[in-house]
């Protein structure tokens, strides 16, 4: 058999002359199981051609359908009244004042950084980048959570530098700024590094514009780059003229070109505003297929593409590489017929191609032709709805169980006294302004807040609100238990957005895990996901979007379950935002929030003990959604003149952060800190390092203070005094259980903000040791 | 009103910030298209920062060529104050309006962040509002910044008193490298003979609003909002 | 003995080239129409001490290999002479 | 007639090569203290037709002079050969 013609109707296909048979290994090499490649079989009534079998893995893999997250995935909260368009789209968007709208959205790109970090991660930043704009929205911030190994090991060393020059050379071209971000170092992500990137864009709700085809007769256009062969996963089986040799030399990596893309996103948002187009979408993962499949099935309508009219890279490419190529900076754009001449006129000012390359038709056949031949012919709507959905079991693993009842065993490295520098210097706690210096982080000239605080703050020029964003996610919580990882992820968010003086509106989320099919994993999985569902239900911050990233795994095992939140908030006025560090020597320095001195899953544990381990904190919701009205309402009366909350290194490490002062700032100002009375019962170590969520570390002028405590009374959360900022150039001392410590503030910031680049300082050197 | 055309070429990413910038002084501020031939009777011209032509090969080096750049060299050499910002600056040396250039940050990877600046010429049309002296804090963001210069004309132009803008610590006991990028002489601007044409690496178009931060910024626009053509070309199209 | 080496490495075959695609663009603006396929890599000059000529080589291959160029998306060539 | 031109376009010499310390510094690290005087400059391909190898020569120095090299930083060399 070297081509499959098949009678039946309008689901009539041909394989080309030539290509390999579908048989049960070519089946297998497409990730397809018996189960369903049995559907597919049934579905189409016939054996599917390549080019089918094509398309329904990629439609069928794990990225594209769900399948074994979707029944989860559904118990997120995702309605309100904010919410503008929640999961589905290809990025969420939620409501702001004066008909503006925010659309936002975090995506993985963890198993191409793992290959190739500089254009992995760069095209991480492109592809999210452009589901931003096909919502209509200018992109308008930027932030990336990053997981790798310890920078002990060269290698990791490499993907680290090569990771972040790629998310900065992206961002940095197309002019978005990076406003935030975390970086987190564990060996569960030697070998599997963690790129997930977030955007965030603003548009008028009225420009919004979905990615649904609509309108027999509608045209089909490419736009933007060619097609060339590029991330064509697992084909290799595609093209019986491919030798071994030249598979070799067929290069696998996405390569970025910014440069496009920000002609793409200019001639995008103008295509959109003046309604020239029906529908958009980015070409991303699975390419041309998935985006053409999904805003059919949306639209409820047909297609018929033909491969052979898009452009392309190189000659003789098949439609097999044509539908599943994943080069970038393209995108599929559905049209009226009599507006083609006009978007063409829109895409040639900004120097890019439009293609028209099939239409809309009203039989729901997903039909592909090349050059005229039918080689593929699917109902859509099953396509992309009837891939089989798995609910895998979920036990969690003995050694979770184990490790949450242990205690470290180690005494600890350190006193008091040098454990704080210790903990700074820690590359987990340390100052990431290595990275976020890379990234321009002021262009578009709106930045109120930059990287390096709680949250970072944009202005919205001509209006007076202003957006916070973030992204986090404390992994070793979650290796610990899953369900409260989950909830503190969405806490911390929460609690960094109102730190800054916002009010949480809704997140997206990251979901990186390894092999759902192990139950561990799965446990992992469903746990967290319960945990998220009820942090965002508590605080009314809905799930608009997401991204889940399976199969995390490298030959020591799977990552540390790493679902990352990002999150959206609202200043009502910009002008209110409050920093994190200290800012004026004589104001009061309050604790808000109760320690109880959980140590469990803490950082203080796990660097000065070598013990990852313990029960952590149980997050408590209430108390966490109280601090967060506190600090907004604080902020909008601007009792505050600091706000830091207590997360990763407990309250002495967020004292300390805030009394060293912001990354710029010529010297930090220190501060007298007198805990005798706030910790009177709690052992030292967990009033000091202890990770109770619901706290942080405020200051205001002295005018100020009786406000703010009748304030914190109001709202019911426990507020204690318990120092002064100090003057430029000072210490940091504390007074606890009837000892005095003293650090000087130069040598706590070189410790802090030196950590990293003194690790860094020859990171290119190897890529390949230590593999 | 004075005419400020901000010169947009594929891949210029402060365009908005430097026309809402020069709008904000109360100037009729307008995009010109680099395939323009015409800057439609500007009586100044802003060259924004960016990645013009994905400022692949040299910065710059490609934007130089466009249609546009012809009539902005016609500009200049009829004495029309020029300001490059970063790209922009990178572009006038490239087109030899302004001598040097502008190689890889010494550190070799992008820069991004606040730095102190010593305004050391206050009489040219972009920094006129300054006394001289002035230390301002303004944000950098860019890999490629380091100015060289052959030796006679790093000598020229500090003789000149040619260097408008240089990089200075914040304090005298800072422990900040002052230079971000390995500059020669710690040059963060310079000018032509004249001080019609100026190029600086620092965006002052991102600090000009109090919202910002304190808008250090703002002088360079106050300054070219004060700047008068002389009588001869005052609104006389240039073509 | 010692070595001048050149090292031409360029982007792999079938890689986009945005770099490349750009010059060309640019040339054929400036009236080069007649240029074409253009790709732009690094170019890297070094010398290095070594007994005989294919000892240099074997030492400079191992440099490229792990250092100069990236094998997932890059290629190279050296071009030896005595110094 | 069709060429196949290598030009190699290297930071003027004198000039502070910050590329090629580091390169150099991460050799010596990797163990491979036999290298030395490293530069790092662009290395460009393209084909021209022209018709005759001097005239392709002059014309590929004419775009190196326009366009390819910086003179204020940089010199570049030339190789060609027949496609
Ligand atoms: N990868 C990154 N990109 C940009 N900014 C980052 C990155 N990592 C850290 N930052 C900045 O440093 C700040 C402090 O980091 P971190 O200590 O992880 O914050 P927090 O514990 O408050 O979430 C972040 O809020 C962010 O602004
Ligand atoms: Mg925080």
């Amino acid at each position: 058999m070297t081509s499959s013609t098949v009678t039946s109707g309008v689901m009539e296909a041909s394989g080309l002359p030539g290509e390999r048979p579908v048989t049960p290994e070519v089946v297998r090499e497409h990730n397809l199981n018996e189960l369903e490649y049995g559907r597919i079989v049934a579905l189409l009534g016939r054996t599917p051609t390549l080019t089918e079998l094509g398309i329904f893995s990629a439609l069928w893999s794990e990225h594209c359908s769900y399948k074994h997250s979707r029944t989860v995935l559904r118990t997120f909260p995702t309605t309100g009244s904010q919410v503008v368009q929640g999961p589905g789209e290809n990025a969420g968007v939620l409501r702001l004042p004066d008909g503006w709208a925010v659309a936002f959205k975090i995506e993985s790109h963890n198993h191409p950084s793992a290959v190739e970090p500089y254009q992995g991660a760069a095209t991480g930043v492109g592809g999210i980048l452009r589901d931003v704009f096909t919502m209509g929205a200018r992109p308008v911030a930027l932030l990336n959570s990053l997981r790798l190994g310890p920078l002990e090991s060269p290698r990791n060393r490499y993907l680290f530098a090569g990771i972040v020059r790629g998310v900065g050379d992206y961002g940095n071209c197309v002019g978005v700024p990076t406003l935030g971000g975390e970086v987190g170092f564990a060996p569960g992500y030697t070998g599997n590094p963690l790129v997930n990137a977030m955007c965030v864009g603003l548009l008028k709700e009225a420009d919004l514009i979905r990615a649904a085809a609509h309108g027999v007769g509608n045209v089909l256009l490419t736009v933007g780059a060619r097609t060339g062969r590029d991330g064509i996963h697992g084909a290799s089986f595609a093209s019986e003229e491919l030798s071994e040799k030249s598979e070799a030399r067929r290069p696998q990596v996405q390569v970025g070109d910014p440069f496009t893309e920000k002609l793409l996103l200019e001639a995008s948002l103008e295509l959109i505003t003046s309604d020239l187009i029906i529908a958009i979408q980015d070409m991303g993962a699975a390419g041309l297929t998935s985006s053409s499949a999904e805003m059919a099935a949306r639209g409820g309508v047909g297609v018929e593409i033909d491969t052979g009219l898009v452009p392309t890279r190189e000659p003789g490419m098949t439609p097999y590489e044509i539908l599943l190529s994943e080069s970038q900076e393209r995108m599929l754009v559905v049209s009226e017929p009599h507006r083609v001449a006009e978007i063409q006129a829109v895409c040639a000012k900004w120097e890019l191609n439009a293609t028209p390359i099939g239409h809309v038709t009203d039989d729901g056949i997903y039909r592909v032709r090349h050059h005229g031949l039918v080689v593929a012919a699917i109902p859509g709507q099953r396509l992309v709805d009837d891939c089989p959905m798995y609910e895998p079991t979920a036990r969690e693993g003995d050694e979770t169980k184990a490790l949450r009842a242990a205690l470290p065993a180690a005494a600890p490295k350190a006193g008091l006294q040098d454990a704080l520098p210790l903990l700074l210097d820690a590359p987990n706690l340390a100052s990431k302004r290595w990275v976020y210096e890379q990234y321009d982080s002021t262009v578009q000239a709106s930045t109120v807040l930059g990287p390096g605080g709680d949250a970072g703050v944009l202005r919205v020029p001509g209006t007076a609100f202003g957006l916070a964003v973030t992204v986090d996610c404390n992994s070793r919580l979650v290796a610990l238990d899953p369900y409260e990882g989950g909830k503190a992820a969405v806490a911390e968010a929460a609690r960094n957005i109102a730190c800054v003086g916002g009010r949480p509106l809704g997140i997206t989320d990251c979901l990186n895990f390894g092999n759902p099919e192990k139950p561990e994993v799965y446990f992992q999985f469903r746990e967290a996901c319960r945990g998220i569902a009820d942090a965002c239900r508590a605080f009314d911050t809905p799930v608009t979007g997401g991204n889940v990233s399976f199969y995390n795994e490298s030959p020591t095992g799977a990552i540390d379950p790493t679902p990352t939140v990002g999150m959206v908030g609202l200043l009502a006025r910009v002008a209110d935002r409050v920093p994190s560090p200290f800012s004026t020597p004589g104001d009061e320095i309050f604790v808000l929030g109760a320690t109880r001195g959980e140590l469990g899953g803490s950082a203080y544990w796990a660097e000065l003990r070598d013990f990852t381990g313990g029960r952590p904190a149980r997050v408590d919701l209430d108390a966490e959604r109280r601090l967060q009205r506190l600090l907004v309402e604080a902020a909008g009366r601007r009792l505050l003149r600091s706000a830091h909350d207590c997360s990763e290194g407990g309250l002495l490490v967020t004292l300390a952060e805030a009394a060293i002062g912001g990354a710029y700032a010529g010297d930090g100002l220190g501060a007298s800190v007198d805990l005798t009375a706030y910790g009177a019962e709690v052992p030292l170590d967990g009033l000091l390092f202890g990770e109770d969520g619901a706290r942080a570390v405020v200051s205001a002028a002295p005018a100020e203070a009786r406000r703010l405590v009748a304030l914190a009374r109001e709202h019911g959360v426990p507020i204690a005094r318990v120092g002064l900022v100090g003057d430029t150039g000072g210490t940091l001392e504390l007074r606890v259980a009837g000892q005095t410590f003293s650090w000087g503030i130069g040598a706590l910031r070189q410790t802090y903000f030196e950590a990293i680049p003194r690790r860094m300082q020859h990171p290119d050197v190897d890529r390949s040791a230590g593999e | 009103m004075l005419n400020v055309a901000v010169v947009r070429f594929p891949g210029s990413n402060c365009d908005f910030d430097a026309l809402r910038a020069a709008e904000l002084v109360g100037t009729n501020a307008y995009f010109a298209w680099h395939r323009d031939a015409s800057l439609r009777g500007a009586d100044i011209v802003l060259l924004p920062g960016g990645f013009s032509y994905g400022d692949y090969l040299r910065s710059g080096a490609i934007a130089r060529f466009s249609p546009v750049m012809q009539a902005v060299q016609r500009h200049a050499a009829e004495g029309g104050p020029v300001l490059g910002i970063c790209n922009g600056f990178q572009i006038l040396c490239e087109a030899h309006l302004l001598p040097g250039a502008l190689l890889r940050n010494a550190g070799l990877s992008f820069v991004s962040k606040p730095v102190d600046v010593v305004v050391e010429r206050t009489d040219t049309v972009f920094t006129s509002a300054y006394a001289p002296g002035s230390r301002l804090r303004l944000p950098v963001a860019h890999g490629d910044g380091r100015f060289v210069a052959a030796a006679d004309t790093l000598r020229m132009l500090e003789a000149e008193g040619r260097v408008v803008l240089r990089y200075v610590a914040a304090t005298e006991s800072s422990p900040f490298q002052p230079n971000p990028n390995g500059s020669a002489n710690h040059i963060a601007g310079i000018c032509n003979a004249a001080g019609t044409v100026v190029g600086i690496m620092p965006h002052p178009e991102r600090i000009a609003e109090g919202v910002l931060g304190p808008p250090d910024g703002l002088g360079f626009f106050r300054s070219l909002a004060a700047w008068r053509p002389r009588a001869s070309t005052l609104n006389v199209p240039s073509r | 003995m010692s070595f001048r080496v050149h090292v031409r490495v360029m982007p792999r075959e079938g890689l986009l080239d945005p770099q490349g695609q750009a010059v060309e663009h640019a040339l054929g603006a400036l009236g080069f129409a007649d240029a074409a396929e253009v790709r732009v890599g690094r170019a890297i000059e070094l010398e290095v001490a070594a007994p005989t000529r294919p000892e240099a080589e074997a030492r400079v291959r191992e440099m490229c290999d792990k250092l100069l160029a990236n094998p997932v998306t890059e290629d190279y060539l050296l071009e030896l002479e005595e110094a």
